[in-house]
C-alpha cells in the first residue's frame, strides 16, 4: 500500500539531489563529453540523428519559422575582437553541438503537470510521449531550449512512401501536440543493457554509443558510463575536474578546459565541453 | 441605570458621534416594493438590440470555436508558436481572464467581511463576472493544450495506469486552485442568491416558475433559514477572500518558480494579485457603466457607490503600479545580467510599443479617475474602464512574450514574434463566450441583490428614525437615554 | 437537529472509509496473476489465423516447450512466430497425420514456398517495449518456474486453446501490479525484488 | 392532537415585534414560542431576539471539513507521489512539502466551503421544507409571524396578532 511505503521509505523520499557519491553503488551513469576544439561542425551527429531517431525533416519554410526538430544541432557563433580576423573572417567560426543535457536537476522535470518527464535510475531525462499532453512547460522552463514540439503531425507527410521504411522500429513515431527531446538514444542503451544483464554483467566501455558519437568523424563526442570509475568519460570528467554533484568547478591550475554550460542555474549538466583551444598569432 | 449628560460630559460626545450621518448610497424614495418591481423588470422579455448584440457574440465565439477546431485537426502549428515562443497569446490571455475573476469575489467577500454595505447592489454582477471569466479561463487552458484528447492525464484519479498528476508542478496547483476557485465562487453567487430566487418565483409563471422553484429549493424566508443563511453567508465569504488571493498568487508560480529571466522574481505572487484585481475592478466599472443604463438601475447603482469602487480601483491601481516598478528596481539593482538584460529589451526591442503601451493605458491613465469630470461622465469613464483592461491585457503579454524571445541561451535568441489569426481568432472567440454567458445570465437571474439592497433600505431608514429621534430630543431640550439604558 | 447530527456521522464515517484507499488504483476482482478472473481479463477479439493451428495438441498433449517453437523469447525483444521449416522439420517426419485437412494446408505453403501470414494476436501499442528475453531469464532460468506458468502470466493457458487468444488485459495498470509484487531472485532464495518501475524501461 | 396555523402579515417591524412580544408574554397553553415562524424578505435580528433561542449548527460542519479535508488530502498527495511508479523530478525530494503545502491549502478551503453548504442545506432542511402557510407578499415587503398551535388557542392567538394592525390574518380559523 502507498501509504505504508510513504512511511517505509521516508528518508529516500526525502533526498535532494545530486549528491556526492550519488551513483556510486549505481551500474549506470550516462555522461558525455564534447570537445570543441575537435568539432568541425560538419553535422554528422544531426544527420546520424536524425536516422536513429526518426526526426521529422520539416522543410525550409517551417524551419524558418523555428518549428525545426532537430534533437542535436550545431550552432555556429562568430569570435569577437580579436578572434576575427578581417582577412579570413571564417576562421572566427566556432560550433558547438547543442543537445539535452540530461540535467541531474532538470528544470524542465517538476514543471510537468503529467509527469511525462522525470530522472531515470541512470541519470537520464527522460521523455514518455504517450503520457504528453503537450502543455509546453518544460520547454519554456528549459534554459537551454532543447526540447522540440510536435507543432504539426508529422508522420502525414515527412516520410513520403517508401521512405516509412528507414523508420527506426525501437523508436516511437511521435504523434502531433507531444514534445520530445534527445534520449542519449535510449533504444540502444536499453538493449544494451537488457543484454548485458542477462549475462549477469554490466556494459563495457564504449559497447553502446550514441548515434552521434558513433557518427562523428573526429570523435569529438565521447559517451560512456560516468558510473565506471575506469571509462573513458568519467575519465575525462575526472581530469578536467569536473565533479557532477557541484554547480561551480574549481581548476587547480590554467589551461583545463572542461565546463558546463548555463552551470549558474544549478542544473547540473551531464555533458562537459572542452573549451576550443585558439592560437591567434598563427 | 440611567446616564446624564450633564453628569458625564463625556458621553455627551459619544452620543454626537454615533449619530454623524453616513452619506446616502441610495436615494430616500427607494422602498422594498420598488426594489423588486425594478429589479424583476431586468428579467423581462429582452429588447431586440439585446439579441443584436447576443448573437454577434455568438458569431464571435462560433469563429474562436472554428479556430479552435483548426487547430486541433492540424496541430499547433498553426498558431505559428515556435520554439522559443511556446505560450503565445493562449497563456497571456488566460491570465488576463484570471484576473478579471478575482475583483468580484474581492467586492463581495472582503466588503462583506467589514460590512461595507456599498457593495450590496453592485456585488451579484461581479460574482456572476467571477464564475464567467473564470470558465472562459479554463477554456484557455484546454486550447492551448497540445493533446486536447488527453486532457485527463491531468486530473487527480485513481487510474488503472497508477500514474498520477505531477503534483509538483504550478500547472496541477493551477487547476486545484481553479477548480476550487471555480466551485467555491460558484456555491457562493448561488447561496447568495437564494433568497432573491424565492422572490422570482413569487413573481414568475410558467417554465421560468419551475426552474426558480427548482433552484431557490423552498426558500421561505423564515427565522431559522435566515439565522443559518447570515452564518453560513459568512462563513463562506471568509473562506473565499483568502481563497482568491491564494489562487492568483498560484497562477504567478507559473512564472515565479521557472527561472527564466523576467521570470524568475519574488514579488510576482502580489503582484498578480493586484493586477488581477486592478482589471477586476476596472471590468466591474465597465459593467456597472452598461447594467445602470441597459437596466435603468439609476436607484441602485448611483453615484456614491460608483464614487467609492473607483477609489478603490485608484487605491489598487495605485498599488500594482508600486509593485511593478519595484519589480523592475529589483532586477535593474540585482546581479543577474540575464534578467537585467532581458528588462532593457522589453523596454527597447521588438516589444517596446507593447512595453511603453501597458505603462501608458495601465499606469498613467488611472490618474484621469482623479478628475471629477471624468467619475461623473459615464461615457469616459467607460472608455477609460476598458483601456485601463487593454493595459492589463497588454501586461501580460509583455510578460509572457520578450522573455521567450530572449531567455538564457542567445542562439534561441528569436525577433518579430508575431501570433497568427488563429490565436487572435481564439482570444477574440473568448470575449465573445464571455458576452453571451454574462448577457444570458442577466436575463435570467437578478443582476442586482434585491434582499441585500432591502437590508440596506431598512438600515437606512432606520438611521433616518435614530437621527430624527435624536433631533427631537435635542430640540425638546431633553435627555437622551443610551441603548440598553434600562437594562 | 437529529437529522443534522445524523448526517454528521455519515460524513465522519465515509470519511475514515475513503480513506483507507491511499492512492492505489480501483481494481475489482481476486488476487492479481491468478488466471481466473483477476479484474484485468478482458479476452481479445478472435483472431482468425490462416491455419487454426492445435496449442492443445502441440504444447499441451505433446508438452513441447513453448520457447522450442518460440525460440527468439529467450534473447530477444519478440518471442518470434515459427518459421516454416520449424514446423516442416517434424510434419516431414509425421507420417500419421499427413491427411489432416490443416496439415495438407501446411504442406501447400511449403510447395508454394510461401509463409504463413499468421496474424498478431497480443499486440502491444507502438509506444510500448516489452522485452521477453529478460522476463524469461528472470522466472525460467533464474526461479527456475515451470514454462506454462511463466508463459502464461501473460497469455493465459494457452496449452488448452487451439488459436491463441488475448485472455489479459496487458494494460499498463495491469503490467504494474505485476511489477510492483516482490519476486524471488532465485529459485530456492528469499531475497525477492519488485520489477523496475522506471517509466523508459517500458516506454520509448 | 393536530395542530392548526396562522399566519399574519405586517407592513411594520415594530408593529410585528409588539405583536411577538405580547405572544411571549401570554403564557396561554397549547402553544410554545418555539412553534412561532417569522417570515421576512431580510433578516432581522432585532425579532430573533424576541423569538429566543435558535442555534445555528453550521460551524461544526466547516471545522470538520476544515479537520478532515486537508489532513486527508496531504497523506493522499504524499502517498501517490510515494506509490510504486515514484519518480525523481529536477532533483526535488520525491515527497516535497512546499508543493504539498499549496495543495493541501486548496484542499483545505474547498472541504470547508462544500461542508459549509452541505451545512447549510442540512440547517435549513432544504431543498423542500415547506410550510403549510406562506404568503408571497414576504418575500417582497411584509413581515409575516406564523404561528402553530393547538385548535383551541387559535382564536386567541389571533386576536394577539389583530391588536397589532396586521394587514391580514389567514389560516383555518381566520376571520
Amino acid at each position: 500500500m502507498s501509504l505504508s511505503n510513504l512511511i517505509q521509505n521516508w528518508n529516500s523520499f526525502r533526498t535532494r539531489r545530486p549528491y556526492e557519491g550519488q551513483y556510486d553503488d549505481a551500474p549506470y551513469k550516462w555522461a558525455m563529453v564534447i570537445d570543441l576544439d575537435a568539432c568541425i561542425g560538419c553535422n554528422a551527429c544531426t544527420v546520424a540523428c536524425y536516422a536513429e531517431n526518426n526526426l521529422p525533416v520539416v522543410g525550409k519554410e517551417r524551419f524558418g519559422k523555428g518549428q525545426a526538430m532537430h534533437w542535436i544541432r550545431i550552432e555556429r557563433y562568430w569570435g569577437e575582437g580579436d578572434a576575427m580576423t578581417s582577412e579570413f573572417p571564417d576562421h572566427g567560426a566556432q560550433y558547438l553541438p547543442m543537445l539535452c543535457q540530461q540535467c541531474e536537476a532538470a528544470p524542465c522535470e517538476p514543471v510537468c503537470p503529467v509527469g511525462a518527464t522525470h530522472h531515470s535510475p541512470d541519470g537520464l531525462n527522460t521523455q514518455v510521449y504517450n503520457r504528453c499532453v503537450g502543455s509546453r512547460y518544460c520547454s519554456a522552463n528549459c534554459p537551454y531550449k532543447v526540447r522540440y514540439f510536435n507543432w504539426w503531425n508529422y508522420p502525414d507527410r515527412a516520410w513520403p512512401n517508401p521512405l516509412e521504411l528507414q523508420l527506426n522500429p525501437d523508436v516511437t513515431v511521435r504523434s502531433k501536440g507531444v514534445m520530445e527531446k534527445c534520449t542519449f538514444c535510449m533504444q540502444r542503451l536499453r538493449a544494451g543493457m537488457d543484454k548485458a544483464k542477462t549475462e549477469g554483467r554490466i556494459l563495457a566501455d564504449g559497447e553502446v554509443l550514441t548515434a552521434c558519437a558513433q557518427a562523428c568523424p573526429t570523435s569529438a563526442i565521447t559517451f560512456g558510463n560516468l558510473a565506471d570509475k575506469k571509462s573513458k568519460v568519467a575519465r575525462m570528467w575526472k581530469n578536467q575536474q569536473v565533479d557532477l554533484a557541484k554547480d561551480s568547478q574549481e581548476k587547480s591550475e590554467e589551461g583545463i578546459r572542461g565546463y558546463r554550460i548555463l552551470e549558474e542555474l544549478n542544473t547540473y549538466p551531464s555533458i562537459v565541453y572542452l573549451e576550443r583551444v585558439r592560437n591567434l598569432e598563427a | 441605570m440611567s446616564h446624564s449628560v450633564h453628569s458625564h460630559p463625556q458621553l455627551d460626545v459619544q452620543v454626537e458621534r454615533k449619530f454623524i450621518p453616513k452619506q446616502k448610497d441610495l436615494g430616500a424614495d427607494v422602498t422594498w416594493a420598488k426594489i423588486n418591481k425594478d429589479v424583476l423588470r431586468s428579467l423581462e422579455k429582452p429588447r431586440p438590440v439585446f439579441w443584436v448584440i447576443f448573437f454577434s457574440a455568438l458569431a464571435l465565439f462560433s469563429f474562436g470555436v472554428y479556430c479552435e477546431v483548426y487547430q486541433y485537426q492540424n496541430g499547433m502549428g498553426v498558431a505559428d508558436l515556435n520554439n522559443p515562443q511556446v505560450w503565445g497569446l493562449y497563456i497571456a490571455t488566460f491570465i488576463f481572464w484570471i484576473g478579471m475573476g478575482h475583483s468580484g469575489t474581492l467586492l463581495s467577500a472582503l466588503l462583506h467581511i467589514i460590512h461595507a454595505d456599498w457593495r450590496k447592489p453592485i456585488y451579484r454582477y461581479s460574482e456572476a463576472m467571477t464564475t464567467f471569466t473564470l470558465l472562459t479561463a479554463a477554456l484557455f487552458v484546454l486550447v492551448h493544450m497540445g493533446r486536447l484528447w488527453q486532457f485527463y492525464y491531468v486530473v487527480a484519479y485513481p487510474n488503472e495506469r497508477w500514474t498520477w498528476p505531477n503534483f509538483t508542478s504550478p500547472l496541477v496547483w493551477d487547476a486545484t486552485a481553479i477548480g476550487t476557485y471555480l466551485t467555491s465562487s460558484l456555491l457562493f453567487l448561488y447561496m447568495g442568491m437564494i433568497p432573491d430566487l424565492a422572490i422570482c418565483r413569487d413573481n414568475a409563471r410558467g417554465a421560468r416558475r419551475a426552474l426558480y422553484r427548482f433552484l431557490s429549493m423552498g426558500w421561505q424566508g423564515t427565522d431559522r433559514q435566515w439565522a443559518n443563511f447570515k452564518v453560513a453567508y459568512m462563513t463562506m465569504a471568509c473562506f473565499l477572500m483568502p481563497l482568491a488571493v491564494s489562487v492568483h498568487s498560484i497562477v504567478s508560480t507559473d512564472f515565479a518558480v521557472s527561472q527564466n529571466p523576467g521570470w524568475h522574481v519574488t514579488s510576482f505572487p502580489p503582484y498578480f494579485v493586484l493586477g488581477a484585481l486592478y482589471s477586476g475592478c476596472s471590468g466591474i466599472i465597465t459593467l456597472f457603466i452598461v447594467l445602470r443604463y441597459v437596466f435603468r438601475f439609476e436607484a441602485y447603482m448611483t453615484q456614491p457607490i460608483l464614487n467609492k469602487l473607483i477609489k478603490m480601483t485608484f487605491a489598487i491601481a495605485m498599488v500594482w503600479t508600486y509593485l511593478d516598478l519595484i519589480e523592475y528596481a529589483t532586477t535593474w539593482y540585482g546581479s543577474d545580467e540575464v534578467a537585467k538584460a532581458d528588462l532593457i529589451y522589453r523596454a527597447t526591442g521588438d516589444y517596446a510599443l507593447q512595453f511603453w503601451g501597458m505603462i501608458f493605458c495601465a499606469m498613467v491613465m488611472p490618474f484621469t479617475l482623479l478628475i471629477r469630470f471624468v467619475r461623473h461622465n459615464y461615457v469616459v469613464l467607460l472608455i477609460i474602464s476598458l483601456i485601463l483592461n487593454v493595459g492589463m491585457w497588454l501586461e501580460r503579454f509583455q510578460i509572457i512574450t520578450p522573455t521567450f524571445a530572449k531567455s538564457h541561451y542567445p542562439w534561441t535568441w528569436t525577433a518579430g514574434w508575431w501570433p497568427s489569426w488563429v490565436q487572435w481568432g481564439i482570444v477574440a472567440g473568448s470575449f465573445g463566450w464571455f458576452t453571451m454567458l454574462f448577457m444570458l445570465y442577466c436575463k435570467i437571474f437578478p443582476s442586482v441583490s434585491m434582499y441585500e439592497v432591502k437590508e440596506m433600505v431598512h438600515e437606512q431608514n432606520m438611521e433616518e428614525k435614530a437621527l430624527a429621534a435624536q433631533t427631537d430630543v435635542h430640540e425638546a431640550g431633553l435627555v437622551p437615554e443610551m441603548k440598553g439604558g434600562q437594562a | 437537529m437529529n437529522y443534522g447530527k445524523r448526517i454528521f456521522l455519515w460524513i465522519v464515517l465515509f470519511w475514515i472509509g475513503s480513506a483507507q484507499v491511499f492512492a492505489e488504483p480501483f481494481v475489482q476482482g481476486g488476487p492479481i496473476g491468478s488466471q481466473t478472473s483477476d479484474g484485468y481479463d478482458a479476452l481479445g477479439p478472435v483472431v482468425e489465423q490462416p491455419i487454426e493451428f492445435p496449442h492443445n495438441t502441440h504444447a499441451g498433449r505433446m508438452q513441447i516447450n513453448c520457447m522450442y517453437c518460440h525460440t527468439y523469447a529467450r534473447r530477444s525483444n519478440v518471442s518470434g512466430i515459427p518459421r516454416l521449416d520449424k514446423c516442416m522439420g517434424c510434419h516431414n517426419l509425421i507420417e500419421g497425420v499427413k491427411d489432416r485437412p490443416r496439415i495438407k494446408k501446411l504442406f501447400e505453403y511449403w510447395e508454394n514456398k510461401q509463409p504463413i501470414p499468421w496474424k498478431k494476436v497480443h499486440d502491444l501499442p507502438d509506444f510500448v517495449r516489452f522485452n521477453h528475453e529478460r522476463h524469461i531469464q528472470r522466472f525460467y532460468f533464474q526461479e527456475k518456474r515451470p514454462v506454462r506458468e511463466v508463459c502464461g502470466y501473460c497469455h493465459g493457458d494457452i496449452a488448452s486453446m487451439t488459436t491463441a487468444r488475448r485472455v489479459k488485459a496487458l494494460s499498463m495498470g495491469w503490467c504494474v501490479s505485476c511489477h510492483q509484487k516482490d519476486h524471488l531472485e532465485k529459485a530456492g532464495s528469499t531475497v525477492t525484488s519488485h520489477g523496475p518501475n522506471d517509466c523508459w524501461l517500458c516506454h520509448k | 392532537m393536530k395542530k392548526s396555523h396562522t399566519l399574519a402579515l405586517y407592513a411594520d417591524m415594530d408593529e410585528a415585534a409588539n405583536a411577538l412580544k405580547e405572544l411571549k408574554s401570554s403564557g396561554m397553553s397549547g402553544f410554545r414560542m418555539e412553534d412561532v415562524v417569522v417570515k421576512s424578505p431580510i433578516d432581522h435580528p432585532e425579532l430573533s431576539e424576541l423569538l429566543g433561542p435558535r442555534p445555528v449548527y453550521i460551524q461544526w460542519f466547516t471545522l470538520l471539513g476544515v479537520l478532515l479535508g486537508p489532513t486527508t488530502g496531504l497523506v493522499l498527495i504524499a502517498s501517490a507521489q510515494a506509490s510504486f511508479i515514484y519518480q525523481v523530478r529536477g532533483g526535488r525530494p520525491v515527497v516535497p512539502l512546499p508543493p504539498d503545502m499549496v495543495l493541501t491549502y486548496e484542499l483545505f478551503i474547498l472541504s470547508g466551503v462544500l461542508m459549509t453548504v452541505l451545512a447549510t442545506f442540512v440547517a435549513m432542511k432544504l431543498p423542500g421544507n415547506r410550510s403549510p402557510l406562506y404568503n408571497a407578499s414576504v418575500s417582497e415587503d411584509k413581515i409575516g409571524i406564523l404561528v402553530k398551535a393547538d385548535p383551541q388557542s387559535i382564536p386567541q392567538i389571533n386576536e394577539i396578532l389583530g391588536r397589532h394592525k396586521p394587514l391580514e390574518i389567514m389560516g383555518d380559523q381566520a376571520r
